[in-house]
């Protein structure tokens, strides 16, 4: 394992402090429990937004704190959800009185610590709500399964619901705008190599040379299938072609769309993927409105990509379009 | 597996020994505990549980609760705030449970070794809605608890409860290899979960062994 | 070879197509000689902004035109320098009246070709102004050596000599400022694992598990010598100091730093790396008064960093913080 | 390496038959010249010229020049529209001036044929400022140019005075991998360049060889 890293056991906070140094203009990284809130927290009469997870996705979520985008995010160690008494002082840091909304990404131990923390932020007298981002169409959700997992659409849900806060929408209707938007947001990845976490030391697991995983997750776990190496276009097929059934996109349709990269995959593919996409939705009628074409969320240094689709509808693309000013995702601002 | 050397009631000090232990034979199987996560999850149960019992260590250096069940509670609070992931709230939920479950005894005779295993499990279904062949944790919970009150009943000592329950667990554990996962994050795989153990019910193994090494009892 | 390319001989027209379309609103694809120009070009009586290269180095240069930045980016075949026919037309389509500057990095191909570019240009009746961007203090700049490379300062150059002709400045004012750019700026780059050329198939060099290069360029070449894998904080310490050495930094001295990875590393790892550089030029009493933390300046999904640092000034910081709007950097607008 | 069939004039058809042949000679070497580029460059050389020599092709089977000097500057321009790279405007510029140094003759004779060489070389040295021994393609045209001049004064034909030439450029490519670059990218790896052959310098003399074997003349 070869990695740009001190102490295996060190990556995320001296990572984290180094985000902090880099992005002093805009958040503030609270050391001991870990987390990061946006600088002017909180933020007076807003619905303060806190989301969190395994960290080695980067830029999610703390890339994500900033005006019109999340108030706080907790990072756990690699791939490890946070616990709640990082979540709870969080959540307590960016409540400016309109309470606060956790988005959490459907993993049995997000779920968990993040159940656990609403429950004592709320005996502490914040309201809380909290909504399960379940985007990724590989993981079939039923009874046997922990569910759709929470991949790409996260990134789109912080987004708009972020615009909403920002805004001056209540909790209510916070809510409801990013409930909105995971109902009508699919993704779907793929993976070309795997990768290694630092306390593991070796490649989450190992592919043949002319081998891909198709419908991976973003803790470089293995996907539903193995199936032999394909161009581009054919993969680009493979991973639209269950979002647009799952949506039931049809001719008319309005999206937003993220090519995403996880972590180890040039840009210049990522746009060869997206190029494929136009072509295929456009066949179909469907149109994009906008995009996003980068490392989104990522994990680690995966070699791979994930398609994301949302179906939008005028108030999230107005949501979409207004200011947003973090690390990693900045417009109109 | 061996026979411990440590005898004795079920006191505050056994509580401390089996936590003591327990994080030794964690640290010892860290690496086997990454890599089965690593097959079917995301490579952390490991070195998550390891981080989490170091914690524990240094909780005990400092404080000395007086019950077991004092023990088991900074445990669980230890677990809860350090571990994360799944396996953090779910052993937290179990250690908590099994404190509560103990009162203020300053001694566990069998039937209370019995109960405090059952409320451990009881929380860990609670938590994470899973049931027996869902390959987790609660397959090694399950049989550890029967086990233990099959023994309690049959008027074993509180060290052959312990006994009992760590070898029941641990054949839980080898038992789940075959099966297909409906919970947790080795469920995304489908049914190429199949072949390989599943690192909670290793590890719960772990657990009930080193406690009953603690109580000087014999484990298979 | 594992990449998400359909023809290793389409990958830079399908990826500049893919960028086109995700970018409408910024650019302009211009197929055949292949060039990109910012939508509104030419923009009147503004000074023309054009730099290109080899491909793989994506976001560079198609990356960074629009508002602010580049007026067009030229790109060759992967880590081949573009070829006059599509320089020329470039610089024909972005001169507004007051003349273009190329912004060149030091490669011996890109030097020739946008040389004769530039001479058939004047030709043509444009006024044509050519910098060399030369940053790479891992290549010594003497008579045995084709002189240092360019490689990320050339970030800097495009966004402060951008800002600079996006105020008006006419093209002797936009030429110094670039050419006070270069002056001021060094860079230095590390590879963990090496990158593999689309039509070469193979990995450009093989590394041991334990080794890494230093002083690498962005284009798959090997470095200036091998040596053992050493922690993130030592590495970076072999980052700045022959480029604080080379600038003679000293306290007092304010800087713009760039810590980049060439495609395939983690930001985490970046961060960490960042949050080293800070320590040590604080230990310097140098200040970090602008940084970019991320992918700017690839080399495929090569595994490893750059560290570049600008000596500035106030006239540069002020020409930094100027509106910029483009794919990969945007600000202010 | 083999006697080619063609012989007659250097005449227009030649020139043809000579870029044909490189074109052929180039492709069936890509991959050796991607990995000398590999060794102490970045991978491309043998990649530029097969798309370059590509073009060529597709050009000559439109246009139909009646001189060689019309043929060569077809080549010059099509190359230095397609190769990009360094060795895209100093082949172009070759082939440029080589076709300046023939004027309108519609057969080259032994001496334009060495003046074509020199005129080539120079050009090259113009652009690049390399000098003999900088582990270039320079290395290769310039023992190239200095035996086409021997043979040409000697009183050889045509082709031997091409086959003089890329004899000459192959012992130049050859011994140009024992040198340390001080041109071109291979000159950022310092020492480390030593021990490879120069891509250009093997490329150049393929070249040559298919000029000579073009006109039917014998390459070592
Ligand atoms: N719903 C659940 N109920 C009981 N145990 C579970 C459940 N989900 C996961 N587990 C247990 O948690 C273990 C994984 O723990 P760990 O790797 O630490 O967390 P994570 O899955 O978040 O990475 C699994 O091996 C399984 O035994
Ligand atoms: N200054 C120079 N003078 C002469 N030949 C040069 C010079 N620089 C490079 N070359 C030749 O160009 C060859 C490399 O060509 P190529 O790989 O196509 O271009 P690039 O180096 O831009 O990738 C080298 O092997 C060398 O022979
Ligand atoms: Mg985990
Ligand atoms: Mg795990
Ligand atoms: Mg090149
Ligand atoms: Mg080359």
């Amino acid at each position: 394992m070869k990695k740009l890293i001190n102490d295996p056991r060190a990556v995320v906070n001296e990572s984290v402090e180094g985000f902090g140094i880099a992005h002093a203009d805009l958040v503030t990284v609270h050391p001991e429990p870990l987390f990061i809130t946006r600088k002017d927290a909180p933020v007076q009469g807003k619905v303060g937004l806190v989301s969190g997870g395994g960290s080695g996705h980067e830029p999610l979520h703390a890339g994500f704190v900033g005006r019109g985008m999340l108030d706080a995010a907790v990072p756990g160690a690699v791939f490890t959800s946070p616990t709640p008494d990082q979540i709870i002082p969080a959540t307590a840091a960016v409540d400016g009185g309109a309470g606060v909304l956790h988005i959490v990404k459907n993993y049995t131990g997000d779920v968990l610590n993040f159940e656990t923390a609403a429950e004592m932020a709320e005996a502490d007298g914040i309201s809380v709500r909290s909504v399960l981002v379940n985007d990724d169409v590989a993981v079939e959700d039923s009874l046997y399964t922990a569910g759709r997992r929470g991949v790409g659409g996260t990134v789109l849900v912080e987004r708009i619901a972020g615009a909403a806060a920002e805004r001056g929408d209540d909790l209510d209707a916070v809510t409801s705008i990013a409930q909105r938007v995971i109902d009508g947001v699919r993704s779907m990845g793929v993976a070309l190599a795997a990768c290694t976490v630092p306390h593991a030391g070796v490649p989450s697991f190992e592919l043949a040379e002319d081998e891909i995983e198709i419908g991976i997750g973003i803790h470089g776990e293995p996907g539903r299938h193995r199936i032999a190496m394909e161009d581009a276009d054919g993969i680009t097929q493979r991973l639209l072609d269950p979002i647009v059934a799952d949506l039931s996109l049809t001719s008319g349709d309005r999206t937003i769309i993220m090519v995403n990269g996880m972590g180890g995959t040039p840009a210049s593919e990522l746009y060869i993927v997206f190029r494929k996409v136009a072509q295929l939705l456009g066949d179909l009628g469907v149109s994009i409105d906008r995009s996003l074409v980068g490392n989104y969320i990522t994990a680690l240094e995966m070699q791979g990509a994930s398609l994301t689709i949302l179906r939008a509808d005028d108030e999230m693309l107005d949501l979409w379009d207004a200011p947003v000013h973090t690390a990693a995702l900045r417009w109109g601002a | 597996m061996s026979v411990a050397d440590a005898t004795g009631p079920l006191d505050a000090a056994w509580a401390v020994r089996w936590m003591r232990g327990t994080a030794q034979v964690v640290a010892e199987n860290r690496a086997l505990l990454i890599d089965l996560d690593r097959a079917i999850g995301d490579a952390d149960h490991g070195e998550n549980l390891d981080r989490g019992f170091g914690a524990v260590l240094l909780k005990l250096d400092g404080d000395a609760p007086e019950t077991p069940a004092a023990v088991l509670k900074l445990v669980a609070m230890t677990l809860m705030s350090t571990v994360g992931g799944a396996a953090g709230p779910l052993y937290g939920t179990a250690f908590l449970r099994a404190a509560t479950s103990l009162g203020d005894t300053g001694t566990v005779d069998p039937a209370g070794v019995a109960g405090m295993i059952a409320a451990a499990r009881d929380g860990i279904v609670a938590r994470g809605k899973a049931e027996v062949g869902d390959k987790t944790m609660v397959d090694a919970w399950t049989p550890a608890s029967e086990a233990a009150e099959t023994a309690a009943q049959a008027g074993a000592t509180a060290p052959e409860v312990l006994a009992a329950a760590a070898n029941a667990a641990h054949a839980g554990a080898v038992a789940t290899e075959p099966l297909i996962a409906r919970k947790g994050r080795a469920s995304y795989l489908g049914e190429r979960s199949a072949g390989h153990q599943d690192p909670g019910a290793v590890s719960t193994a772990l657990i009930l062994q080193a406690a009953a090494e603690a109580a000087g009892g014999e484990v298979a």
